[in-house]
């Protein structure tokens, strides 16, 4: 056949192109039905009694402590300032800038801020309560009020950890109106309010959120912290030398702990207590030894900070 | 010759076959799931084993459009937010059955701009200010429930019969009641269905290796089950990813039942003065540090105070203020530009949720979910020198607010915009 | 084939007057397929214009379509032997053909004048001569009728104004008139039972009129392109007695009063509400611009 | 360059020596593309026009689906489309359906084929001009149709794929961009094409004008003039005293759009929550500047139609046309008045109730001329010897629809009758019965009554006879029984009437009619299959193969460059058929008169 009918038969191509069978499909599902209606009687009928072997957790046989530093090692990333918009004498007095917060380092020690480290394994539910697993030193604190405080349109504790059997009292020392607009997630209850001048309002959370969530102030857009509540007493936020301590953690059981810092986009590249060691998604497993200190001295480079 | 006619004819096939009409599917949680597996596993997507399994999974939870299904847990929560035959009368093609019931109602009435799957993204949507509602995040605005709870079924009924005036979403009061009820059913399931994705996702992210549904054992016969045999590993293992999986659905669900309406006490009756006074009130509250309104609503209550913020849905997903050029990858995958919210101009006398006292009282002391408006703040039980309000005060404030619309500031040129068509009479 | 043709013209007029004829006579399979029926006072006048108009253009249909036929079976130039008719035209003709058409035409104009002024012109007064104030406001908007009544105060625009979407009660057997306006774009409010059909243009005020003598549950059409949304534009018109439709009107100023959750028990403290509303209708109608 | 080697249709006649070697690009591109040949162009806009009739009834029939299967999947293009909703049309979609589908057919379709295509041709050709007075002139109204073409051809990529204010596009709907989906950028693309539409018929009427003035051959004088040619030369002048407004009225609402002025938008309006308009201004004075331009619009579509549809009567009935005189009075009488009319569009939108009245007066008063005409075709037919070939079939049709237009409209100018009627079907099949049952018809049988000057071959008689038969009964299946439901107050332009418990019931009628609407696009493929294979398999014929009078069968078939080899001398009028004074049935316009003074003719008075 000549040239001149492949100029037809690419033009009726083009036509059919123009026309949009050649656009862009939604994705849609990819298996075999059967496999469905296999899975629907499978989950309609579920199997009674112990559903397979499950691999039991041993008790703990004690207590221990962890504590440790979190360091920045290179470059600190410059701390980007906020835009303030609205009711400057407040809250940049002096029209001094007002830096974010999501990664503060400290200048002497190169401690890292406001890294939270949190208990999520082996107990997917921490048994809340029990002796063998929670030290009788938490009982006390369980129902504590704490202090969420905010001024000059900051948050004075950017990064709150709390149980969820504990409260928050959210204050307000500015002259001015804020609301404070609290995401929880998971369990956590989500909630935004109004605080007025020098007032405050309390909340309390009711369940644990799976990680850090956002509190924001609406009226302020440029204010930002976070809150992490869990059911068990086993967290510590890192203080600006970049220290924590966790005391009275069960031992001889593997334990398995979760790291987030707000600024962090991964842990791979980290050395602890000077060996080089990945936390995929921030978690890593740890044993204590009865009775024992154990320290966690983590670096982590700042290419991990997107700097 | 013939082989013009030979590619006429591959065009005819590719037309009828290629382009005829299109299989109705729900589509995947695509900007979610960009947005956690970037989050919780450092990388762009799913990869299309964890897709299989989460589409596996949606489908033997919920079925498809054309034909839902209940997710069957022992306990029934789910059976009881919703009925299958309601479902089944909202979902598939429009028409109607064998007994002339109608059929389609969802995709008559609701499809083209809230979307086959209810993720507020019909093809009329992106011309709609505000856009329409995005059932998947379970997060509704104008309900008698507090804070992010879900809203009770009486909300959603109220939203469908009068509609929201000040936006496209018309008033379906006209419709009989069981269609209705249909419809309403029919967003709930939606809704579930997309909580249930948007937490398979995060939990597939967060498993450690990554997959929902490893194992699909094949169907066991009746007899065997009889005989109460033990399960085979298989069978246990899939059991396992079940039990996962009915845990997430229960707990969403169970979030639905718990859903219960705010009380409210009753306004104090007043007569003229009484009533000025509660204006006069309430307006000091609206321009005070407590209630804070003039804040967002500004200082004439036009809804121009805060004007630059946006609503949670953007804000999950990245925060346009600070990282714009975020969106392209978002609105790749279906987002809609994003909008500012813009607090309501209280002036126009148009109340979205309702302008029942009782409805504005509901936005005061519930806040409005997903926006930036928040809820008053009410004075603590026990602690007289606490500031915050008691209702009186939230009624004073909704006075204020209905009597905003008909200050006679609001429209100087009312007279001269309505001149009236001329008339002669006898 | 002329005779063929010739037929197939010939069934123009047969099949043209025979569907109309179906369609009025209402059988089967066009049941319905005629005016709706008309239950506004002053609406059966445009029904018999109508029908007066149907009737004229029908005889005159059908006379020039049959004469085309004839003309057209006669003339066959397969069939017809005699030599054609040599003519340029008769100016008798041209001037008999020329008046009568615009006699009868003019004719239809003024006979119709009256009728018009009725339907937009004379606005219905009250005994005292003033025109007689509207009983509810309806503002078009996309997608929707707004239809404010005036609530206990008898007046329109105050805060204790009773406001529905698209559900408008009226009435029976009262001179009714309603104010009509739109908030964004072009609506037009057409109510077809009662052969009223106005478009609304927003900055502008406008009244429509009708006097419905026959209860019941209506259709309020748009009648005006306003958007994607027009065909969702639908109202529902109640026309009921007076005593009913005060009830109601109490009730739904009631409704929108309410003010606590859960409700109270039905009956308690509702009836200051009630009376008011009811004092408020007797202020429309009392009320005068 | 296959197509290249075409021998230029004629060319050899005028001066054969092209027919041998095959031209260059350059010649190819002169001759054929940016020809200033009114034949050449005539034809360009008949190719042109003719796809975009095309496009139209796709568009109609997407309409069409959707009234008879609401909301259920458009069969095979339902996924090119609409794929986002499962092939469901989406309601902004069919707002753009039946905008373009009036947009197109009015500005792409029956304007440009009646003044444009059969104007051009034929003009020159009848009054025995060898070109138009302005060739260039000439060349460019065509080719300022093609920024109109792809202008409103573009807004069918993006969502809602065109305008969608409905082809009046009245304000505030299509100036507040935010007020309907097609009113953002796609109404934007409208009102230009519009415009450019609007520069191409004026860039025609002024030639029209010039020409029929001035060229026309010895012995033509005005009322020897072919009655096309009267209808062509009212129609230009229409053109150019009505388009002015509407050019002025597109351009100020593209400055409400673009530039926040505010003819069009009254004070204080805020649509779908956008920005709050300038205000100021007033909706109707749109109304009253569109139908300023598209009432006598209206004529400029149908005039043209009535003058070839009289040609084609008088010669097929072999006898003059009867009142010739009266015929050049009532064109000239319809334009005069439909300057005066535009009111009628308007009786329900709020414009002063006294206007209406004396508007109804004067429509009521527009509808005499048309009625003289129409016995004026009786009077032809009336004792003739009738040769029932297609296009005589089709003129026929044409009065015979023109009929029930013509009454129909007599309804909607009694304004209380228009209370209930406005804007519901019986309008829509009022204005289809002129626009598709009166012009269409006519432009068919033109079609076919022209098609052996255009081409020099015959087209197929019998499958003409069938097209026409299918054409004239699925046409009345479709549009007649809008009368009925226009009855019922059915509404035009609702996406899903049946939401309303007043038309659920005629859900069945619709779905007939939209029936009968497919299969009567459907039949126009035989039309198509008969236009393109007699274009080069038709039996070829002679200069005059309907025996016809007027001049442009004195030309060669096709006409060459330069149209007569011989200058043509006039010695009577177009319709001498019959004449006593020649033994023939015809007496053509260049035939000298008989010597002998004894055979001449004298009239009675």
């Amino acid at each position: 056949m000549t040239k001149h009918d492949w100029r037809w038969v690419a033009g009726l191509a083009l036509l059919a192109a123009l026309a949009g069978c050649a656009r862009r499909r939604q994705p849609t599902e990819r298996f075999d039905a059967s496999s469905v209606d296999v899975l629907r009687t499978a989950f309609g009928s579920a199997v009674k009694g112990p559903a397979g072997p499950k691999a039991a957790i041993p008790d703990p046989d004690g207590w221990a402590t962890l504590k440790g530093t979190f360091k920045l090692v290179g470059q600190p990333p410059a701390r980007k300032p906020l835009d303030v918009n609205r009711d400057h004498s407040v809250c940049a007095p002096g029209g001094k800038p007002v830096l974010g917060e999501d990664l503060v380092i400290d200048t002497a020690t190169n401690g890292i801020k406001d890294v939270a480290i949190y208990l999520i394994g082996p107990h997917p539910k921490f048994p809340v309560g029990d002796s063998k697993w929670e030290h009788e030193s938490y009982g006390k604190t369980a129902g504590d009020e704490l202090l969420f405080d905010q001024k000059q349109c900051v948050f004075l504790t950017h990064l709150l950890a709390i149980r969820s059997s504990q409260k928050v009292r959210v204050t307000n020392s500015d002259p001015v109106g804020h609301n404070t607009n609290i995401n929880g997630i998971g369990g956590a209850k989500s909630e935004s309010i109004t605080v007025p001048e020098h007032g405050y309002s309390m909340y309390q959370p009711g369940g644990q959120s799976p990680r850090p969530f956002k509190v924001i102030c609406n009226i302020h857009p440029w204010m930002g912290a976070m809150m992490l509540v869990r059911d068990s007493p086993f967290f510590a936020v890192s203080k600006a030398d970049g220290s924590f301590e966790i005391p009275n953690l069960p031992s001889g059981v593997e334990l398995e702990f979760q790291v987030f810092q707000e600024a962090a986009k991964n842990y791979k590249e980290l050395t602890v207590n000077g060996k080089a060691a990945t936390w995929e998604q921030g978690k890593f497993k740890i044993k204590l030894p009865k009775d024992q200190t154990e320290t966690l001295n983590v670096e982590i480079k700042s290419a991990a900070f997107g700097a | 010759m013939n082989v013009r006619f030979a590619s006429l004819a591959l065009l005819a096939a590719a037309l009828a076959v290629g382009c005829g009409p299109p299989k109705v599917s729900f589509v995947r949680y695509t900007t979610v799931a960009h947005k956690i597996a970037q989050d919780q596993m450092g990388q762009p997507e799913f990869s299309s084993e964890q897709w299989r399994d989460i589409d596996l999974t949606m489908a033997m939870l919920f079925g498809t459009p054309d034909n839902p299904e209940i997710p069957a847990l022992e306990g029934g929560e789910v059976g009881q937010m919703m009925s299958l035959s309601r479902l089944k009368m909202a979902a598939g093609p429009v028409g109607s059955d064998e007994q002339g019931n109608p059929r389609g109602l969802y995709r008559e009435h609701c499809a083209h701009c809230h979307g086959i799957t209810g993720d507020g993204a019909g093809p009329t949507a992106v011309f709609l200010n505000p856009y329409p509602r995005d059932y998947r995040l379970g997060l509704f605005k104008f309900k008698s429930t507090p804070d992010k709870l879900r809203p009770t079924h009486e909300d959603l009924k109220k939203t469908v019969l009068e509609g929201i005036p000040g936006t496209a979403m018309p008033s379906f009061k006209l419709l009989p009641d069981v269609e209705v009820e249909a419809l309403v059913d029919y967003v709930k399931y939606l809704s579930l269905r997309g909580e249930v994705e948007r937490e398979l996702l995060m939990r597939t992210s967060q498993l450690t290796e990554g997959r929902l549904m490893t194992v699909v054992a094949k169907a066991p016969a009746s007899g065997e089950k009889a005989a109460g045999k033990a399960a085979t590993p298989e069978e246990a293992a899939q059991q396992a990813q079940l039990d996962a999986v009915r845990e997430a659905v229960k707990d969403i669900a169970g979030r639905w039942k718990s859903a219960k309406s705010a009380e409210v006490p009753a306004r104090p009756e007043m007569d003229e003065q009484k009533l000025a006074a509660s204006v006069a009130r309430g307006r000091d509250l609206f321009y005070g540090t407590i209630a804070n309104c003039i804040k967002c609503h500004g200082d004439s209550a036009l809804g121009d105070g805060v004007t630059n913020d946006y609503e949670d849905w953007v804000k999950d997903l990245y925060d346009p203020s600070k990282e714009p050029k975020a969106a392209r990858e978002y609105l790749a995958r279906g987002m809609l530009p994003p909008r500012n919210a813009r607090p309501r101009n209280l002036r126009l006398g148009v109340f979205r949720g309702g302008h029942r006292p009782l409805d504005i009282y509901w936005r005061l002391t519930n806040g409005i979910a997903g926006t930036p408006m928040p809820k008053v703040l009410m004075k603590p039980e026990g602690d007289p020198n606490a500031k915050g309000l008691v209702p009186s005060d939230v009624w004073d404030l909704v006075n204020y607010v209905q009597s905003l619309a008909y200050e006679p500031i609001n429209n100087p040129l009312a007279a001269a915009s309505e001149a009236e068509n001329l008339r002669i009479t006898p | 084939m002329g005779r063929f043709w010739s037929i197939l013209f010939l069934m123009v007029p047969v099949f043209g007057v025979g569907v109309f004829v179906w369609a009025m006579a209402d059988w089967w399979p066009m049941r319905g397929h005629w005016l709706p029926e008309n239950i506004n006072a002053h609406g059966g006048v445009i029904d018999s214009l109508f029908l007066f108009i149907l009737i004229l253009t029908g005889v005159i249909f059908v006379i020039t379509s049959l004469a085309l036929f004839w003309f057209l079976w006669k003339y066959d130039a397969a069939k017809n032997a005699q030599p054609v008719t040599f003519t340029h035209g008769s100016h008798t003709l041209e001037v008999v053909w020329s008046i009568l058409p615009a006699a009868t035409l003019v004719f239809i104009a003024i006979y119709q004048m009256d009728a018009w002024a009725d339907a937009k012109m004379r606005r219905p007064t009250l005994p005292s001569g003033e025109l007689k104030p509207p009983l509810a406001e309806i503002t078009g908007r996309q997608f929707e009728w707004r239809i404010r009544y005036a609530g206990p105060d008898g007046k329109i625009h105050t805060p204790d104004d009773i406001e529905l979407g698209n559900d408008l009660h009226v009435p029976v057997h009262e001179e009714i008139v309603l104010s009509i306006k739109s908030q964004d774009v072009l609506h037009s409010f057409f109510l077809p039972n009662l052969r009223v059909k106005q478009d609304v243009v927003p900055g502008m005020k406008q009244y429509v009129w009708f006097q419905p003598n026959k209860t019941g549950v209506y259709d309020i059409v748009c009648a005006e392109l306003c958007g994607w949304g027009h065909y969702k534009m639908r109202g529902r018109l109640t026309v009921e007695p007076r005593a009913k439709f005060e009830v109601w009107l109490a009730e739904q100023a009631k409704a929108q009063d309410q003010s606590e959750y859960p409700p109270k028990a039905p009956g308690a403290g509702t009836a200051n509400t009630t009376a008011g509303a009811a004092a408020g209708l007797q202020g429309t109608v009392a009320a005068a611009p | 360059m296959s197509a290249i080697s075409l021998p230029a249709p004629g060319a050899h006649e005028a001066h054969g020596d092209h027919s041998g070697h095959t031209m260059s690009v350059g010649e190819f591109v002169n001759t054929y593309v940016f020809s200033r040949d009114h034949k050449i162009i005539g034809l360009q806009f008949l190719f042109s026009t003719l796809l975009w009739f095309l496009v139209g009834g796709l568009l109609a029939l997407g309409i069409r689906w959707q009234l008879a299967w609401p909301w259920s999947n458009m069969p095979v293009i339902g996924r090119m489309l609409f794929s986002a909703e499962g092939g469901q049309i989406s309601p902004e979609f069919y707002t753009t359906l039946f905008t373009m589908h009036a947009t197109v057919m009015i500005f792409f379709v029956i304007i440009p084929i009646l003044a444009g295509a059969f104007g051009n041709y034929l003009i020159p050709l009848m009054i025995g001009a060898d070109d138009m007075a302005f060739p260039t002139l000439n060349m460019l109204s065509y080719w300022f149709m093609w920024p109109a073409f792809l202008l409103i051809g573009i807004s069918f990529l993006w969502p809602p794929y065109g305008a969608g204010a409905g082809w009046t596009s009245y304000p505030p709907l299509s100036a507040v961009p935010e007020a309907a989906p097609g009113s953002a950028f796609a109404q934007t693309l409208w009102l230009l094409g519009v415009t450019c539409v609007g520069v191409s018929s004026m860039l025609g009427s002024v030639n029209y004008m010039t020409t029929i003035i001035q060229m026309r051959a010895p012995g033509m004088t005005m009322f020897r003039l072919p009655l096309t040619i009267w209808a062509m030369f009212i129609t230009a002048i229409l053109q150019a005293f009505a388009l002015p407004v509407l050019t002025a009225a597109g351009f100020m609402q593209l400055m409400d759009r673009l530039l926040g002025t505010g003819f069009f938008l009254p004070e204080g309006l805020v649509v779908n929550n956008g920005l709050a308009a300038s205000g100021g201004g007033q909706p109707l004075l749109w109304q009253h500047l569109f139908w300023f331009y598209s009432h006598p619009a209206v004529y400029i579509m149908i005039l043209p139609a009535m003058g070839m549809v009289s040609d084609i009567i008088s010669c097929f009935a072999r006898k003059p046309i009867f009142g010739y005189k009266p015929m050049v009075y009532s064109i000239s009488g319809i334009a005069g008045l439909g300057f005066i009319v535009w009111g009628h569009h308007m009786f329900m939108s709020g414009m002063n109730p006294l206007l209406g009245m004396t508007f109804m007066v004067s429509t009521m008063m527009i509808a005499l001329p048309s009625a003289v005409k129409v016995f004026n075709w009786l009077g032809t037919v009336w004792g003739g010897k009738i040769q029932f070939t297609t296009p005589m079939l089709f003129a026929l049709a044409f009065v015979s629809m023109f009929i029930i237009g013509g009454l129909s409209g007599i309804f909607m100018a009694a304004t209380p009758v228009d209370i209930f009627i406005h804007d519901t079907y019986f309008i829509v099949a009022h204005f289809h019965y002129v626009l598709f049952a009166g012009t269409a018809m006519a432009v068919m049988g033109a079609i076919y009554f022209w098609f052996p000057k255009m081409f020099g071959r015959m087209m197929d008689e019998n499958l003409g006879k069938i097209h026409f038969f299918l054409t004239f009964i699925f046409l009345n299946g479709t549009f007649y029984t809008m009368h009925i439901l226009g009855a019922v107050g059915f509404p035009r332009r609702l996406a899903d009437p049946y939401d309303y418990e007043t038309f659920r019931h005629l859900l069945p009628m619709n779905q007939f009619m939209s029936i009968c609407a497919i299969l009567m696009v459907a039949s126009q493929v035989i039309f198509a299959y008969n236009f393109i294979r007699s274009m080069f398999l038709g039996t070829p014929v002679g200069r005059n193969p309907w025996g016809a009078n007027s001049l442009e069968w004195f030309a060669p078939s096709p006409p060459g460059h330069g149209n007569f080899d011989k200058q043509p001398i006039v010695y009577r009028g177009p319709y001498e058929y019959g004449s006593p004074e020649v033994d023939t049935d015809n007496y053509p316009q260049w035939q000298p008169p008989p010597a002998d003074p004894k055979r001449r003719y004298k009239p009675e008075h």
